[in-house]
């Protein structure tokens, strides 16, 4: 019988890919894809629960949390946009001109 | 759903029209009018804080509203009140400062506006789902605000690396509010507080769920480990909104921390509590420590504002009466004394960066014994020294902490904050003990800016207040901080 | 046969979790940006149909909608757009990070890991009786979903609508070409 | 009013002749005559106060009551619980106390400093003005503390004036300071002097905690009622007492700094340096004598030390050719009779010794003087001779002291000096304390002391008075007699020492103790020890008989000729200074030996002094480096992380003089360098660091 | 116990210097030099007059604390406004105001730029330094006494020496370390009374919170020993290092040569105070058993730092240096006779402050007199001044006296008293001490000799002018205060004995045979205004 274990489990795993991949990427839009992962990883576990506790709430969250990431997705790409404007790159770890 | 019941959401309401509304004008000015524009901000914020001392105190007692998603309390009503003075200071210190730069001040204004929006339902939430859509409003309009001059390279970097790490922080957060939801069923806090003390808390999955919050709050709060971002983004971002997301955002953050720790999650304590010890400690060492070598004033008051955070942490490690108010009573100081400082690296600042090197401070006391006497003011508050507030916010805390019996604790945030004097008092001495005409020395002007200095005044003026005579506002923040019922 | 039947949700589950995966993995994994964008494209689709695995019928749908309508397009526009999809050969990944990154994301995995198991062992035995309770009835339908998000959800709906808003002027700050503040741009490039 | 009430008025006269000399006329230079009349008025008045208090006072109260006059409650050191568990007040008071031999010694101190004013006038005539009144004014200021000194009515006030003469001496022997030497010899003087206050002062607080009180009127009772009870405090007191008196009387082995105080001008070598300061360690024994006879060990420590100095000092006077270096050192060895008499109970003979001494000393050093002043500030004995010619004065009124000195009868010098060999033998005869042996041996010393004495001194008269003068032709033009104010002062001392003696004649060899006036009129300060302890003062009377006792002064009047006899032979006539030559050459070793004072301050300079400078360079060096790094080097364990960094070691072999700056600017960049500059960077530090927040959650949450 | 007559007095004096010094900044312009300088010395001259009144007013025989005035500041968490001073504090104000008005006084000619700001920070730091001796609340106690660092620092950095900024921030570090380990132990005593620490189990008596150290006195008694000892150490290195004791003062002898004249003047003669009043006023009474326990060490510290300082001064080559390390000496002296824990070491203690003080603050002025004229310090620099300076030689040689303790003037007076007082405790350390007067000797003449004494050598010295009337009239207050205390020294012994046998009552409730007596002694000194809330229930 699939628990919610089992769908826990399975987000926790997309968890870590994107995880993984906002930090080993060097390309900014893939790092955003990568969040996305983690995004959608929530809402997974989300959507389990919500569906073993009989209660919507969780469903409501998730609406949330797939609205605010696209706009962080709107926010992230025009961010990329200036980057692109003022260094010519989208490698992410380019932009390093502070530190230290 | 009757439209009474909106009366207590008013403020926020009123807030966003008027960003809306700033944002519409912003656009045909252009880049003109910011003065006009961040008046118009600062009226709407004004009235703001009308309704807020009209609507949004409690007549009785805290009282959940609009499908418990908000809460309305004296702890809100203190932390909204904050937030709508940061707003307003943020946006009057800035409006020359963008002029200077030839910025428009639509977007700033509308965004520091909504901003305050989110800030609001963070303080007053009372639904993990407001709390988080607060959060995500409030963070949002701070990425964009770091990287408003987005011709300044560093900006658009620091808004990059905030943005980057932000949203994968809030996805653990969120990570850890799906795992809560996943153990108690319920998002409300109330609930989720009720449940508490019913349902074994030693659930590992709970506590989890609780640790994960806690590290997206930690991020908010920019502590150690999770401060990375902090130096980048203070020090990218335009110097008005430095000091605005040093201030606001971080006290939005706390207000949230406590809002989840002093109430929901409070019987958890047990279990978090080391976490935030740890973080607590590494944060106050981590900071003051790598501010000693920082020549850039913005990066060096970003670290001294991550060991702020460390010392506020200490209130929440000691988890009792007196931190709950103390960490109010240091966020108020904190937020005036930290604003001061930032004014002066505003008025100093012109373009290309220059101002930001603690050597643009060379004989300022000579030049402008009044802006270097403020500043001293404001070194002296953050370090700690009486009969600055600054002093105020400390005893506070540290009493706090020593109630909770953390003397360890309080030894190592002592020790530092001693050594934090070091690196403020560079600044001193740059301003005080060189004359400016040592060679290599050119010393950055000192740009002249009504409005700015009128704020700083404030600043200064309650700064001061406070260090001497603390009893009134040290009663607001205990009413304020009774209102979360700690134990 | 009849085992398949059995557990036909089961065995559902797992192929839809293994695709999902791989999707991800992919997504990091590829060079090019657009492939990737397609990987997470197929993830979307698939953690949509987790969704309906769930019951959460509306939820899904919006997933498809807003991510793979919306949010993807919008990733392939700007990818179009910065015309720099390849950063080259050997240029993907930032190599000395990797190795450490990797060990990084499955310790703190491993880790979070251990609380839920705990967890989910411990809260196992009621939670199958929750889910048996809630299994027949048609849940997570579109009317219930609305119905809640605005009777009680309706300030978080609000708010994120004015988050919106916020990502909308975001757009619009850094994407706005300006030539007058170019002008004053170019004085503080170096 | 009675004059004795006005005791305290004694040394305050002198002192304000030291103010207005010291302020006024030094500041305004006022003219010599008003300078000396100052002062002669000050120590005048003071000397014509002195007798009249003594006078009325033996008249109208008599000998045997101690008059007190306590001016007022000085220190209130509130109170103490002290040794036999009572609680005592520490409350000194500012008081002054008028008995025989405080008497004794302001009858002869008063007057012999009023005639060294006197001689001073002439002396320092040449000086500048503003030197001049600063002499007058030191000189004034010494007789203050020196008065202070021997009225004071209880320890606290005594140290007051023992530690004012030792400044006034400091002044005085630093007068000429432009001379580096006579500056550090005046502080060599203060210096080793402190040592000895250091054991003074210890003496008073034990002495507090024994008794309870400072007041000697109070606790010489107290002691001499228990003899037993208070016998091992006797013993810690008197020792440490002693102390003190070693270090200002000049007894070894702090006798070193009295011979470099003839920097000073002579007639202060005279007052100070011969006559009064530096018999205060014998006055203060005498004054203590109670405690000293109820502690056997004490005494017979005092005696050994007086007994040894004797002797050493009167060795290294053997060969001096420096003339007040001769003194000098005779003075010490004349001062270590007066510690051995004391140290033998003869404190009666002691004081009477100092009298003496104080006389013949006194005219000695002015004589001295007077010679110096004649050949120019030559000191060197080998470059005078023959001034008997020129300054016939001098010349008589010198060769009395000496002969008073070397102990002919009927000079004064014979009868004290007597009187104290005839009490050390008494003390072997009557196995004094059970230190019989000892005592004999100290006797034989003595004696030989008396030899050696005669010797040097007359050496002395020959060499400088006889023969021919060696000094070259046209030194030899100035040479002239003293003015009047030099020679009369030296003809009364030397009248003194002629006739001082007198007021002690051992009586009991004519069957008629009652002639030892001095010893009638000290009897009172010898308090009855209990009741079994008249012993020691019987044994005196009995233990050695009538035959014996005029065989002991025939036999020290045949040691003193024939000291003069060796002189003479060496000294005078076809021989003159070949014998010695000769002596010197077969001896050598002993001769350097001699000639350079036993190297004894070679060797303090090296071990004692140069030690202690040294250390204070090494500590110095210590503080600046080890302390202060040590106290930074607690800032280690803020960022002891940053050893792994090699920035450290190089911080430190850089040797950056503010370590503690130095760690946590390393500590900084190393955490700083967490600080890496990409955003991915940042999220693995967080990831990381949130891993480790986690895995410390589970170890806390699984204990 | 307290007695709140002339309340008003504490305050004027304390507040007259912040008042002038804000009229100086608003209303005096910085180039008009003459009226700077007026002012500064009025209100400075002004402050001391009106502390005089103290003296006379004082009563020994009346309460502890007198002049005192009671407002609440912080009432929430039990902070007050608490001033009132006893006879030992009395001494300590006047000492201070009398320096104050002498430092002032002494850098007309020495300041030659930046006067406003000079005379401002002075004025300053006098306020700071009264404010400390009449605290009688922690927190008001700590305000003060970090308020203090502040002009300080300024006053070391901006006027100071070569090395001004270095010696400016070692000093303010160093004692800001001190002070807020201090804090933690002011906190913990604060809840202790109250709810007590709970993560450490330390239960607490559950009183009203209150920082009134008039309350605190009350519940000596109760704090378990354990608790003592740490507070003890957190007051220790806080008060410690400004006395400064051996470990810790390698502070000072930076901080007093880069200094200013004045600066160094009352960094020695008030600012060092400070620690030994903390321990008098507050180790002491409070923390009973602790004291009784850390006697031994702290002994052995001071009898180390008399030795060591006096050898280290020794090798001095520096006039300041040598100064700065022959105070370090003295405070030796000040801490060992107070933890001889009797009448007359406290007495002796107290008394040797005030000694120290005027000695030692005369000796700074007077190097700074010839440091005024020929800029160098060195001992070398210099000889045979004797012959061009007489009055200047005559003034050194008396203070050089009184700094070594000879008899009729000060320093004999007080070192005498704590040594019978200490003899009285242990002889041994008495033996080591007493040492301590001929090494002072020693190095004192020695300096004395080097610089006075034989040939003018040094032809930059060949016409420096003698003391002016000005300089003359900085010294001759000093002086004449040696010979008092020297002379009749009663007058000071009356005032602190009141309290010297508050103290000792109140240490004695940690020996156990008088345990109960003085309990109920120091339970009725308790009935007090300030005690009325909390006091009753301090038993």
């Amino acid at each position: 019988m699939i628990g919610a274990t089992h769908y826990v489990a399975l987000s926790l795993v997309l968890m870590c890919i994107g995880l993984v991949g906002v930090m080993v990427r060097r390309n900014f839009i893939t790092v955003l894809m990568s969040l996305e992962l983690m995004f959608n990883a929530v809402n997974i576990n989300l959507i389990a629960f919500s569906f073993r506790l009989g209660d919507l709430a969780g469903q409501v969250l998730a609406i949330f949390v797939i609205t605010v990431a696209a706009a962080e997705a709107a926010i992230g790409l025009g961010l990329i946009i200036t980057l692109v404007r003022l260094k010519d790159t989208v490698a992410l770890e380019e932009a390093d001109e502070m530190g230290g | 759903m009757t439209l009474e019941q909106f009366v207590p959401f008013l403020p926020e309401i009123v807030l966003a029209t008027a960003g809306f509304i700033v944002l519409l004008l912003g656009i045909p000015l252009g880049r003109g009018g910011v003065r006009q524009l961040s008046i118009f901000g600062v009226a709407s914020l004004m009235v703001t804080g009308v309704l807020v001392w009209l609507f949004g105190r409690p007549a009785d007692g805290p009282a959940l509203i609009l499908g418990d998603m908000l809460v309305i309390d004296n702890f809100a009503v203190f932390f909204k009140l904050l937030f709508l003075a940061a707003g307003a200071v943020a946006i009057f210190m800035a409006a020359g400062f963008l002029e200077r730069f030839g910025y428009g001040g639509g977007e700033y204004v509308s965004l520091i506006l909504f901003a305050t929006v989110g800030m609001f339902v963070m303080a007053s939430g009372a639904s993990l789902a407001s709390l988080y859509v607060g959060l995500e409003l409030m963070a949002l309009s701070v990425y964009v605000l770091v990287g408003y001059f987005k011709l300044e390279i560093k900006s658009n970097e620091g808004a990059v690396k905030y943005f980057v790490l932000g949203a994968a922080s809030s996805a653990i957060l969120l990570y850890g509010i799906s795992l809560v939801y996943g153990s108690l069923g319920t998002l409300d806090l109330q609930q989720i507080r009720d449940s508490l003390t019913s349902v074994p808390t030693s659930n590992p999955m709970l506590v989890l769920g609780m640790v994960l919050v806690c590290f997206g709050m930690l991020f908010k709060v920019a502590a150690v480990p999770f401060h990375v971002w902090t130096p980048d983004a203070y020090e990218g971002a335009p110097t008005p909104v430095t000091a605005f997301i040093s201030v606001a955002p971080k006290a939005a953050a706390f207000a949230m921390f406590m809002r989840l720790f002093f109430g929901a999650f409070a019987s958890g304590i047990d279990h978090w509590r080391v976490v935030l010890w740890v973080a607590s400690a590494a944060t106050m060492i981590y900071g003051n420590v790598a501010a000693l070598t920082q020549d850039n004033v913005k990066r060096m008051l970003a670290y001294s504002s991550i060991a702020h955070g460390g010392y506020v942490l200490m209130g929440l490690v000691a988890f009792n009466q007196t931190g709950a108010w103390a960490i109010l009573m240091y966020i108020l100081v904190y937020a005036f004394m930290n604003f001061g400082a930032f004014g002066f690296v505003i008025l100093l600042e012109s373009k290309g960066y220059a101002g930001e090197v603690i050597g643009d401070y060379a004989g300022l006391a000579r030049r402008h014994p009044g802006a270097a006497l403020g500043m001293l003011v404001f070194m002296l508050a953050l370090a700690g020294i009486p009969p600055t507030a600054g002093f105020m916010g400390k005893l506070y805390i540290f009493s706090a902490a020593i109630e909770g019996g953390y003397v360890l604790l309080t030894v190592i945030a002592v020790i530092m904050s001693a050594v934090s004097l070091y690196y403020y008092f560079r600044i001193v001495v740059q301003m005080y003990l060189y004359e400016g005409d040592e060679e290599g020395a050119e010393p950055a002007e000192y740009l002249r800016d009504r409005w700015a200095e009128v704020m700083i005044a404030i600043c200064i003026v309650i700064t001061m207040l406070i260090g001497v005579w603390p009893a009134p506002v040290v009663g607001w923040a205990k009413t304020a901080a009774s209102a979360l019922g700690v134990m | 046969m009849d085992f398949l039947i059995a557990n036909f949700g089961a065995i559902l589950f797992y192929v839809v979790a293994a695709i999902t995966v791989a999707a991800a993995v992919a997504v990091v994994a590829f060079r090019n940006p657009i492939h990737s964008a397609v990987a997470l494209l197929l993830t979307f689709v698939m953690v949509a149909v987790l969704f309906i695995l769930r019951h959460a019928e509306f939820l899904a749908a919006v997933q498809v909608l807003v991510y793979a309508g919306g949010i993807l397009v919008l990733y392939l526009f700007v990818i179009m757009l910065v015309r720099i999809t390849d950063l080259g050969p050997g240029r993907v990944f930032l190599s000395g990070l990797a190795p450490l990154a990797i060990l990084g994301g499955v310790v703190l995995g491993c880790l979070i890991a251990v609380g839920i198991l705990l967890g989910s062992m411990a809260a196992g035995a009621g939670s199958t009786a929750a889910m048996t309770a809630v299994e027949g009835e048609a849940l997570g339908n579109t009317e219930a979903v609305g119905w809640i998000l605005y009777m009680k959800y309706l300030v978080p709906f609000e708010v994120v609508s004015v988050v919106l808003l916020v990502a909308m002027i975001g757009a619009i700050v850094f994407g706005r070409r300006d030539a007058a503040l170019a002008g004053a741009g170019e004085e503080v490039e170096p | 009013m009675k004059l004795y009430d006005l005791i305290w008025l004694i040394p305050i006269l002198p002192l304000l002749g030291a103010i207005f000399n010291g302020l006024v006329s030094n500041r305004l230079g006022l003219s010599k005559t008003i300078t000396h009349t100052v002062a002669l008025l000050g120590s005048g008045s003071a000397w014509l106060l002195g007798w009249g208090a003594i006078v009325q006072w033996i008249l109208d109260l008599g000998i045997h009551h101690t008059h007190i006059v306590s001016l007022y409650s000085w220190i209130q050191g509130g109170s103490l619980r002290i040794l036999d568990g009572s609680t005592a007040d520490v409350n000194i008071a500012a008081s002054f106390q008028l008995d025989a031999v405080s008497a004794l010694m302001v009858s002869f101190v008063t007057f012999v400093g009023f005639l060294i004013h006197v001689y001073s006038v002439g002396y320092m005539h040449d000086e500048s003005d503003r030197a001049y009144a600063r002499y007058f004014s030191y000189l004034n200021l010494f007789m203050f503390s020196m008065l202070v000194l021997v009225l004071g009515s209880n320890l606290v006030v005594l140290f007051v004036g023992w530690e004012g003469v030792g400044l006034c001496s400091y002044l005085l022997i630093g007068f000429y300071f432009e001379k580096d030497w006579c500056a550090a010899a005046g502080k060599k003087a203060f210096i080793v002097n402190r040592i000895g206050d250091w054991g003074f002062l210890l003496a008073i607080f034990a002495t507090f905690m024994v008794f309870g009180t400072l007041e000697f009127s109070e606790f010489f009772p107290m002691a001499a009622g228990h003899p037993e009870h208070y016998a091992t405090a006797a013993t810690v007191i008197g020792l440490l007492l002693f102390v003190g008196a070693i270090g200002k009387s000049a007894q070894i082995p702090l006798y070193v700094w009295l011979p470099d105080a003839m920097a000073g001008p002579t007639p202060v070598s005279a007052l100070i340096h011969a006559a009064t300061m530096v018999t205060a360690g014998v006055y203060m024994v005498v004054r203590c004598n109670v405690i000293y006879r109820i502690s056997p060990t004490a005494m017979l420590v005092v005696a050994i030390v007086g007994g040894l100095t004797a002797i050493v000092a009167a060795t290294i006077g053997l060969v001096q050719n420096d003339i007040k270096k001769v003194l000098a050192y005779s003075t010490v060895s004349q001062l270590g009779y007066m510690f051995l008499g004391a140290g033998a109970g003869a404190f009666v003979a002691a004081i009477f010794h100092v009298l003496t001494h104080a006389f013949f000393k006194a005219c000695l050093f002015l004589g001295s003087g007077s010679v110096i002043h004649a050949c120019g500030g030559e000191q060197d004995i080998r470059q005078m001779g023959g001034l008997k010619k020129y300054m016939p004065t001098t010349y008589w009124t010198f060769l009395v002291a000496t002969l008073a000195i070397a102990g002919i009868p009927i000079f004064a010098g014979f009868f004290s000096k007597d009187e104290i060999l005839a009490k050390v033998f008494e003390g072997g005869a009557a196995d004094l304390n059970h230190f019989g042996s000892a005592y004999y041996a100290l006797w034989v010393l003595a004696v030989v002391g008396a030899i050696m004495t005669a010797f040097y001194m007359f050496r002395l008269v020959f060499m400088t008075f006889h023969g021919e003068f060696r000094g070259g032709e046209e030194a030899e033009h100035h040479l002239h007699e003293s003015p009047w104010t030099m020679t009369m002062p030296l003809v009364v001392l030397g009248v003194l020492s002629i006739f001082g003696g007198l007021v002690g004649i051992p009586g009991k060899l004519f069957h008629h103790p009652e002639w030892n006036l001095i010893e009638r009129f000290l009897e009172p300060i010898l308090l009855p020890i209990g009741h079994a302890a008249e012993a020691g003062h019987d044994v005196s009377h009995h233990a050695v008989s009538l035959g014996l006792e005029w065989g002991l002064v025939f036999l020290s009047v045949a040691v003193a000729s024939f000291g003069i006899w060796m002189a003479y032979r060496f000294y005078m006539g076809a021989e003159a200074m070949v014998r010695p030559k000769r002596l010197a050459e077969r001896f050598p070793l002993a001769y350097k030996l001699l000639l350079n004072k036993y190297y004894v301050d070679e060797v303090y300079d090296a071990t004692v002094v140069g030690g202690t400078v040294k250390g204070s360079r090494f500590l110095w060096e210590v503080d600046a480096r080890v302390v202060d790094g040590a106290v930074n080097g607690t800032a280690l364990s803020t960022v002891g992380s940053s050893f792994l960094s090699g920035i450290f070691d190089l911080r430190v072999v850089d040797g950056a003089v503010n370590l503690i700056a130095t760690i946590y600017d390393v500590g900084s960049r190393w955490f700083r360098k967490l600080q890496v500059g990409f955003a991915q960077g940042y999220a693995m530090v967080m990831v990381f660091g949130a891993a480790i927040l986690l895995a410390v959650f589970y170890l806390f949450k699984l204990n | 116990m307290m007695d709140f007559q002339y309340g008003y007095l504490l305050n004027l004096i304390v507040y007259l210097p912040l008042a002038g010094a804000l009229v100086m900044m608003a209303f005096i312009n910085k180039e008009n030099s003459t009226a700077l300088k007026t002012w500064a010395t009025l209100v400075a001259g002004i402050d001391f007059v009106i502390s005089v009144p103290l003296w006379f007013l004082y009563k020994p025989d009346g309460a502890e604390f007198q002049f005192a005035t009671i407002k609440e500041w912080i009432p929430s968490v039990g902070v007050q406004y608490i001033f009132g001073v006893d006879g030992f504090a009395v001494l300590l104000i006047l000492l201070t105001t009398l320096l104050g008005f002498i430092a002032v006084y002494c850098s007309f000619t020495a300041i030659t730029e930046r006067q406003k700001e000079y005379y401002v920070f002075l004025l300053l730091l006098q306020t700071g330094m009264l404010g400390v001796f009449c605290s009688l609340d922690f927190i008001l106690f700590y305000v003060f006494w970090e308020v203090m660092l502040v002009p300080m620092y300024f006053l070391i950095g901006v006027w100071g020496g070569p090395r001004r900024l270095y010696a400016a921030i070692k000093f303010f570090l160093y004692t800001l370390v001190g002070s807020v380990l201090m804090l933690v132990g002011i906190l913990t005593l604060y809840w202790f009374n109250a709810n007590g620490l709970a993560a450490i189990g330390l239960e607490g008596l559950g009183n009203e919170p209150t920082f009134s150290v008039v309350h605190l006195f009350t519940i000596a008694g109760q704090i378990p020993p354990e608790v003592q000892f740490w507070v003890f150490l957190a007051f220790f290195v806080g008060f410690a290092i400004k006395v400064p004791m051996f470990p810790f003062h390698t502070w000072l002898p930076d901080a007093h040569v880069e200094a200013p004249t004045a600066g160094s003047v009352i960094l020695a003669a008030v600012l060092l105070k400070m620690g030994t009043y903390g321990f008098i006023r507050f180790s002491l009474p409070l923390l009973p058993h602790a004291t009784i326990k850390a006697v031994g060490w702290v002994a052995l510290l001071s009898i180390i730092a008399i030795v060591y300082g006096a050898l280290v001064a020794m090798a001095q080559k520096d006039m300041k240096k040598l100064v700065a390390y022959s105070s370090v000496s003295h405070m030796g002296f000040v801490m060992l006779g107070m933890f001889a824990l009797n009448d007359a070491g406290l007495r002796g203690s107290i008394l040797q402050m005030l000694n120290h003080g005027v000695s030692t603050g005369a000796l700074f002025l007077l190097v700074g007199i010839v440091y005024e004229r020929r800029h160098n310090r060195m001992i070398a620099e210099y000889g045979g001044l004797a012959k061009v300076m007489p009055l200047y030689a005559t003034f050194f040689m008396i203070i050089t006296m009184s700094s070594i303790g000879l008899p009729t003037l000060n320093g004999f007076i007080g070192e005498f008293t704590i040594l019978i007082g200490v003899y009285n405790h242990s002889w041994v350390w008495a033996l080591f001490a007493a040492s301590g007067i001929v090494l002072g000797a020693a190095y004192m003449l020695w300096m004395y000799q080097r610089v006075f004494f034989g040939e003018l050598s040094n032809e930059k010295n060949k016409d420096l002018p003698d003391l002016n009337r000005r300089e003359q009239w900085t010294l001759i207050p000093l002086v004449v205060i040696a010979f008092w205390i020297g002379l009749y020294p009663k007058p000071f012994f009356e005032r602190m004995a009141p309290t010297v046998d508050r103290v000792l009552e109140r240490v004695a409730v940690a020996m156990p045979e008088q345990a109960p007596t003085a309990a109920e002694q120091v339970a009725e000194i308790a009935h007090a205004p300030a005690g009325e809330e909390t006091g009753e229930r301090g038993e």
